[in-house]
């Protein structure tokens, strides 16, 4: 794109580096933003569904696909109030340092072959250390609102990311042993058949991944470690005294850092943009649309991992602090040590024959494994809850009424 | 600009954050504020490693390892650092080192 | 282990010497295990381990272990004694036969016609020399040994083979094994008999009647193990002297056997008495010592070895030193120095009877003394040191041998040295009879008839007369002693006078004769005294007795015998060897006229002899009791006593007797030892046997012959007047002391000997010490004194100093450092904060400093 | 290094000098940890620009992360009321600021005045292509031409080769988008060359020993903050 812009537009190549940059910021904004307002949107239905009801359904004529939007303009039209004790200075800090250190992890993550706002050697590093810097953020929020049960929920909650930051490191670098390079663009590249997706490619990767999806979620203090909102113990953690702009500032962080650890997760377990049964060929031959089409299989990935995550919210019960920290320090982080240390002996020792033997099973039961799940989640659907009001889903009369009223 | 005045800023840059570390450590009464100091100066200390590996590639591999090593170092005596400051506060009861005067002549 | 007796039986002596040291050992052992374990006696233990080794009251064991060992060392030197005899009887007709055959080898060679034959016949002549050397160097093997004890510094001597090593060793011949067998025997004798004699030291408390304290007697541990360990230690000692073969070793045993006469004597060390009589004797020991010492000094030097052999082989000329060993014989050989040394570093005597040096052998070549007839010239090998020569001044040898002799007279009681021996009679009974016959005094004429080559005839002359007046002096003081171990005492001494006398004019066989006949009827005489002691309860004072036959019956009959020994009656082991000895003085005096005297003093001393023994015995046995308490007490001694008593009256009677009894000269004894006879004693006193054999040629009865008659008659008046004065009461012996009152108390007082000894000697002793004391108090502590007050009053000023300036200027500094640091302390505010601003400040300076010096050194030339 | 990113020190370097003075004036303890933040990251964006990633996201990782956060903790639990501020006198302050600003001035003296003669360091374009298989250019720097996280994870692992490949290192062959043209990856029948190790092994021993290093003061530091009870009282 820059020689595109160097050459036939002719610019320097500074300015045309530096139209780049911001053309690439521009796009990674707006998709962020795009996306929190789809997740929050996903996420009340979500929500709803699995709760037995129906969510958001009339803003926006369908499946109100609008709520967010207003939400949005309610949420820019509020009045914006700082509490008097609050460290003003601290206080503004807060959501702006969190959203920065959610958004800046994108500027590594690419969508499909070499689309990337910088291609960096150490992306995933890079992305990770980027995402640690929100903590301060939420530190920041928390000591400067001047309010204990603020200040609480930040401990909390810097305890707990910081403590999960250490076992998400590790998981991360497994598959980054086994492609050798921390490179996202470059690991990606290695799984383009389904059997390659390095989820598949040994028993350590496989744990790996679980691992580091339990870390992530902690990670973006979603639930079951949701700690630091924990509305029965403390209001709603770190951003209890905020509202308006600054709170959404928040989940714009929350739900960024969200798809961003999805996305690395995607890129470093689920093959990234492959397909997993298109071959490579097809794909060089169809140029930019192959990029596009890469593009879309990314999204929908790293989508259908937030989903997991939503749903893991909404059906699990949270735990206590200490239940969190201990499952981090006692569980987790040895469990991700011994990863690193089995990765490395089975690159080193393993024959590749019997490596690429044990990743085609693997796939193959996982696939079948993931068939029937869908399967009995479809046949479960299908059979309405037993003793439950008659045509509940088809709103007869009588319903209509009731929901006119309101 | 020429490769040593961009070096020399680089330095500078160094200088500056190295001069305001021993301020910070010259002017702060709370033991944590002198521990940031202490951060700051061995940053500056980094900058000047990268500076020099980037600009003369004789140092490329050994100024970046420095560097690491220094902000590694770092953090583990800001972990010692703070494992003292706590048991000064036990002590104390305060974090003000104006405090420990024992050795005040 | 019996090839190895059999090739060397002189081991045997060498047991029989280590024997009672090993039970000396035992039981000095079993003394340090018991004091080890005294003082735990209460705990349980250690009263088991205690009383295991003796407990509170002395046992009977110390006393077993030495009479077995002595006992045993006498069966081994019996046995030893026997083979010896056997088989120096076959040595001798060996060597003659092969002596013999080399004289016909040798006469072959002189007349044999032809080459042929006259060279078979050197080879046969050869042949047998060879023979007979190895024949002598078996005989040396199995009865001598020499092992080098320890090296000492060569001291510089071109000679390395002189003076370096002191050698221990043995070497028998029948003197030696004569004395052993003499020796163990009468020891077990009396350690048999001291068993029943110290029995009262068996008890848990002794009490002393002679020693008084403030509360009565004295009362203390019975010491009857000690006892036995001391004889043990004497015997051993003793034994030593007589084995050995050079003078080293006796000199060792010598001090050895003055230690022990000193603890033995001073057995009773409580009493005052017996505590001074064992210093005297010690004492009186170690004026003779020095003597002793003084020519092992200058043997040492000159011969370079203290081995008998060597010693006489250098300084007497070799019989012959064609074959074999050279044997130790012939005379002094006497010369003067001629000229100055040549130019082969030799230096040429001229031989001549009254020369001052004498050559030593075999350091001249054997070529060049073929005959040392008068005026003929001998070469001898010198060196720089005046040491080195090959001789020896004439009047160096005459000191040492009269220092040697010395050293005897002080260990056998002799003339000047007499005075000890009878204040030894302080010491139980057993051990006087043991010094007196078997081990002490017998010592120093051992060693004079050993060493008798070693004397020059002045030496002789002077061994004789001192002996002389020692028999005359002794004897006329026992006459008038009336405590009966005195008089024993005396007798002994005069005895030992009579074998000095001996061996000085020449009768080499009749001192040792004399001296072992003498240890018999001596340690039954003293034996039986001890008996009496014992039976009247140590009573000694004859003058209390009296009468004592009808209650010990067997010991007044077995002193009859010794009586009856030493005074020479016939066919009593006495009169062979007195008789011997009085032959000897007879011919000597016969020979040189002006020494009659050295025959007169034995003559009449037999006579004295003859009567103060017999006073002994009829004042003490005999009349009417003169102490009737002493009497009713009176009783035979037990069996331990008399059981020696009667073994000894039996040797001291027909012992000697060889065929015919009647004939003085027939004793097998002398016999004996005539085989040992020096050839020395043959060639210095050639003279005297000439003129002896011209006697009896020209008259019908011998010189010897003639002497005995003398002694008879003399011995015969003794006894008359004895039995005519003690017996029968013909004139009484107070009235007789009453007229003779000076002589009586002149006799009494010893010939004033004492008092002359402490006028000469021990007062001038005490005013040197006083003067010395004097000095000592007056001049050197003086000096002494003021030095320390000195030294005080320096330190006292000094003191003053120190605390005054030294201490003052520390003091300054601490002061000047107290201000300096109150000053800095300004700077430690305590301030974290200001701690790091100095350091800036510091780094700026530096910055500052190092760039100035940088422009400076940039901008100069 | 005329890059048009070289553009952004400026802006970077202002950040960094501002939120420096400003974390040494400031009283509360908080807002200077906040604004030591800034200062950090500026320094991680200098890191960047100065194309030493690696370098840069370690900062971040550990100071902003890690460093930053623990101070925090530290002033949390040290805290005695919501807003600490240990006022010093103004005489201190005049005192400081005058020591700072010639400790400044002495070293901005020093640094312009002392002449840095630098070799001119090659861009990519003309960088020469070493070739990897003689030893002694091996053994001498890699080419700036590879990406220098690479050629600084390398040193670490303890290799004189940018390129290698056995599964042995973890370090599978490096994508030829990392690599300058000229740099062969891989021998001409296309198998990938088998890595060369040093003779000294690079940085490997100095990297053990720091991270053993960190193990121990971790422990000690755990052992010093840990709540102590008191002597003689037994809880």
């Amino acid at each position: 794109m820059t020689d595109f812009l160097k050459n036939t537009l002719g610019l320097s190549p500074a300015v045309a580096d530096a139209l780049v940059v911001f053309i690439a910021v521009n796009i990674l904004v707006a998709f962020v933003a795009g996306s929190a307002i789809f997740f929050i949107w996903l996420e009340r239905k979500v929500c709803g569904r699995i709760q037995d009801r129906l969510g958001p359904t009339r803003v926006g004529g369908k499946f109100g696909w609008l709520q967010t939007i207003a939400d949005g303009i309610k949420l820019l039209v509020k009045e914006d109030l700082i509490p008097g004790d609050a460290d003003q200075m601290l206080f503004r800090l807060g959501p702006y340092i969190a959203f920065c250190g959610a958004f800046m992890a994108f500027i590594a993550l690419p969508f499909a072959d070499g689309w990337v706002a910088k291609p960096l050697s150490i992306g995933v590093f890079f992305m990770l250390a980027v995402m640690s810097t929100e903590v301060f953020g939420i530190i920041l929020a928390g000591y400067g609102s001047g309010s204990k049960w603020a200040l609480f929920g930040g401990m909390r909650e810097a305890a707990q990311m910081v403590s999960y930051e250490v076992p998400m490191a590790l998981c991360v670098l497994v598959p980054v042993i086994v492609a050798g390079s921390m490179d996202l663009n470059y690991v990606a590249k290695q799984q383009d058949w389904l059997w390659n997706w390095y989820v598949f490619h040994d028993p350590f990767t496989f744990v790996a991944f679980w691992t580091y999806f339990c870390c992530a979620t902690a990670q973006c203090k979603r639930a079951p470690f949701d700690l630091a909102e924990a509305e029965s113990e403390l209001v709603a953690g770190f951003h209890t005294e905020y509202s308006g702009l600054r709170w959404s500032f928040f989940f714009m962080a929350e739900y960024g850092a969200m798809f961003a650890v999805s996305g690395i997760a995607v890129n470093l377990f689920l093959g990234g943009w492959n397909i997993g049964f298109l071959p490579n060929w097809i794909q060089a031959h169809m140029g930019i649309f192959a990029n596009l089409l890469g593009v879309v299989v990314f999204v929908l990935k790293a989508w259908l991992l937030v989903f997991v995550m939503m749903w893991v919210r909404w059906t699990l019960p949270r735990l206590r602090i200490d239940q969190v920290m201990m499952t981090c320090l006692k569980y987790l982080l040895p469990i991700s040590c011994a990863l690193l240390l089995g990765v490395g002996l089975w690159q080193a020792l393993m024959p590749v024959i019997v490596g690429r033997i044990f990743s085609i099973v693997l796939c193959a039961l996982s696939v079948a494994a993931l068939g029937w799940l869908v399967y009995t989640l479809l046949t479960t659907f299908t059979k309405l809850p037993s003793g439950g009001v008659p045509n509940l889903w088809t709103p007869t009369g009588s319903a209509r009424r009731d929901l006119a009223k309101t | 600009m020429t490769d040593s005045g961009w070096l020399q800023a680089y330095l500078l840059v160094g200088a500056l954050l190295f001069v305001c570390g021993a301020l910070c450590m010259a002017t702060k009464r709370n033991a944590i504020g002198i521990l940031m100091g202490v951060e700051l100066v061995l940053n500056g200390a980094t900058v000047n490693f990268v500076a020099f590996a980037s600009f003369n590639p004789a140092f490329q591999i050994e100024g970046q390892i420095f560097a690491l090593f220094v902000i590694v170092l770092a953090a583990a005596e800001a972990a010692v650092a703070l494992a003292i400051v706590l048991n000064f506060y036990n002590n104390h009861t305060t974090v003000d080192v104006d405090t420990a005067e024992e050795l005040k002549g | 282990m019996v090839d190895f007796l059999q090739n060397n039986p002189g081991v045997l002596f060498v047991i029989a010497t280590l024997l009672p040291l090993a039970s000396f050992l035992l039981v000095l052992l079993g003394f340090g295990l018991w004091c080890v374990f005294r003082p735990y006696r209460e705990t349980e233990y250690g009263a088991v381990l205690y009383h295991l080794f003796g407990g509170d009251t002395p046992g009977r064991t110390p006393a077993y272990f030495a009479l077995g060992a002595i006992f045993l060392a006498f069966v081994c030197s019996a046995v030893g004694f026997g083979w010896y005899t056997v088989a120096s009887y076959k040595h001798e007709s060996d060597v003659q036969a092969k002596e013999a055959e080399i004289k016909t080898r040798t006469d072959e060679v002189r007349t044999a016609k032809g080459h042929q034959k006259k060279e078979e016949a050197e080879i046969a002549a050869l042949a047998a020399e060879k023979e007979l050397a190895s024949l002598q160097d078996h005989w040396k093997d199995a009865w001598a040994y020499r092992w080098p004890w320890f090296k000492v510094n060569p001291s510089g001597m071109s000679d390395p083979a002189r003076g370096t090593v002191i050698e221990l060793g043995y070497r028998i011949d029948n003197l030696s094994a004569l004395m052993f067998v003499m020796v163990t025997f009468i020891a077990s004798l009396i350690h048999l008999f001291s068993m029943g004699y110290m029995a009262d030291e068996l008890a848990p408390t002794v009490e002393d009647h002679q020693v008084h304290t403030e509360d009565g007697h004295l009362h203390r541990r019975g010491r009857f193990g000690r006892f036995f360990l001391y004889l043990s230690l004497f015997c051993f000692s003793m034994l030593n002297l007589i084995l050995t073969d050079n003078l080293f070793q006796i000199f060792i045993s010598w001090e050895l056997v003055g230690i022990c006469s000193y603890l033995l004597i001073g057995f009773y060390y409580e009493r005052q008495s017996a505590s001074n009589a064992a210093n005297k004797a010690f004492i009186t020991n170690r004026i003779g010592d020095a003597g002793f010492i003084v020519g092992l000094i200058i043997i040492w030097t000159y011969v370079g070895s203290f081995n008998f052999e060597d010693i006489f082989r250098q300084i007497r000329w070799p019989a012959e030193v064609t074959q074999g060993e050279v044997q130790p014989a012939a005379k002094l050989v006497r010369a003067r120095a001629d000229g100055e040394l040549n130019a082969a570093g030799k230096q040429s005597f001229i031989v001549d009877p009254n020369g001052d040096q004498v050559i030593q052998f075999p350091r001249v070549p054997p070529e060049e003394h073929s005959s040392p007839d008068v005026g003929s010239r001998i070469e001898v090998a010198t060196s720089p040191k005046p040491t080195e020569h090959g001789s020896i001044p004439y009047w160096v040898l005459c000191v040492a041998g009269l220092g040697v002799f010395l050293g005897c007279v002080g260990k056998s009681a002799q003339f000047p040295l007499q005075v000890w021996l009878p204040d030894a009679m302080e010491g139980p009974t057993p051990v006087s009879a043991l010094i007196h016959a078997a081990t002490m005094v017998a010592a120093g004429v051992y060693l004079v008839a050993r060493a008798f080559p070693l004397f020059t005839p002045e030496v002789l002359i002077v061994i004789a007369y001192v002996g002389g007046i020692t028999l005359f002096v002794a004897a006329t003081v026992a006459v008038v002693m009336t405590d009966i171990k005195k008089v024993l005492a005396y007798s002994t001494v005069s005895q030992l006078g009579y074998m000095m006398l001996a061996l000085g004019v020449g009768g080499w066989t009749a001192g040792p004769f004399h001296l072992l006949t003498h240890a018999f009827f001596k340690a039954l005489l003293f034996l039986g005294s001890g008996a009496v002691i014992y039976g009247c309860h140590h009573e000694q004072d004859m003058l209390k007795m009296g009468g004592l036959f009808r209650k010990m019956p067997i010991t007044a009959i077995t002193m009859l015998a010794g009586v009856l020994s030493i005074a020479g009656i016939p066919t009593f082991s006495g009169w062979y060897s007195k008789d011997a000895i009085v032959g000897a003085a007879l011919e000597f005096a016969y020979a040189h006229r002006e020494h009659t005297l050295l025959f007169v003093l034995p003559l009449v001393t037999a006579g004295i002899t003859t009567f103060y023994m017999f006073r002994m015995w009829f004042l003490t046995f005999t009349g009417e009791p003169r102490d009737q308490h002493v009497y009713d007490h009176a009783r035979e001694a037990p069996w331990t006593m008399t059981v020696p008593l009667m073994i000894l009256a039996a040797l001291s009677w027909f012992f000697v007797w060889g065929w015919d009894p009647s004939e003085a000269t027939a004793s097998w004894l002398e016999h004996e030892l005539r085989r040992v006879e020096p050839a020395a004693v043959h060639v210095d006193f050639h003279a005297v046997h000439r003129a002896a054999k011209q006697f009896d040629g020209k008259f019908a009865l011998s010189l010897h012959y003639v002497a005995g008659l003398a002694a008879l008659g003399v011995v015969a008046i003794g006894l008359v007047f004895a039995t005519l004065v003690y017996y029968y009461r013909a004139l009484n012996a107070e009235e007789t002391k009453e007229q003779f009152a000076t002589l009586h108390r002149f006799l009494s007082h010893k010939w004033y000997f004492d008092e002359l000894y402490s006028v000469m000697l021990v007062r001038p002793a005490l005013v040197v010490a006083n003067w010395c004391k004097a000095v000592d108090l007056l001049g050197i502590d003086s000096v002494l004194h003021s030095v320390a007050y000195s030294t005080r009053w320096l330190s006292w000023a000094e003191g003053k100093f120190d605390n005054g300036v030294i201490d003052g200027l520390v003091n300054l500094l601490a002061r000047v450092t107290l201000r300096v640091g109150v000053a800095m302390r300004q700077l430690q505010t305590g301030y974290l904060r200001s701690y790091v601003l100095f350091l800036v400040l510091a780094v700026v300076a530096i910055v500052i400093a190092l760039s100035y010096v940088v422009m400076t050194a940039a901008a100069g030339p | 290094m005329d890059s048009p990113y070289s553009l952004l020190f400026w802006p970077l370097a202002a950040l960094i000098a501002v939120s420096a003075i400003a974390m040494v004036v400031t009283q509360n303890i908080v807002r200077a940890a906040t604004w030591l933040l800034f200062t950090l990251a500026g320094v991680a964006g200098i890191f960047f620009l100065l194309g030493a990633d690696f370098v840069g996201a370690t900062q971040l990782l550990v100071y902003v992360g890690g460093t930053l956060v623990l101070v925090v903790f530290g002033v949390m639990l040290t805290a005695q009321g919501p807003f600490i501020s240990m006022k010093i006198g103004a005489g201190e302050w005049a005192i400081a600021a005058t020591v700072g600003i010639g400790f400044f001035s002495v070293l901005a003296y020093a640094l312009i005045n002392f002449n840095l003669e630098i070799p001119s360091t090659p861009t990519q374009a003309t960088a020469p292509a070493p070739s990897l298989t003689d030893p002694q250019q091996a053994a001498a720097k890699p080419p700036r031409s590879l990406a220098p996280s690479i050629v600084l994870g390398t040193a670490l692992l303890g290799f004189e080769s940018a390129t290698p490949v056995e599964p042995l290192t973890g370090v599978q062959n490096v994508p030829a988008s990392l690599v300058s043209p000229g740099v062969p990856n891989a021998t001409p029948s296309g198998l990938p060359r088998p890595p060369r190790l040093r003779t000294r092994m690079a940085y490997l021993l100095p990297f053990e020993i720091v991270s053993v290093h960190l193990l121990v003061v971790l422990i000690g530091a755990a052992y010093l903050a840990r709540s102590k009870r008191r002597r003689g009282v037994t809880p």
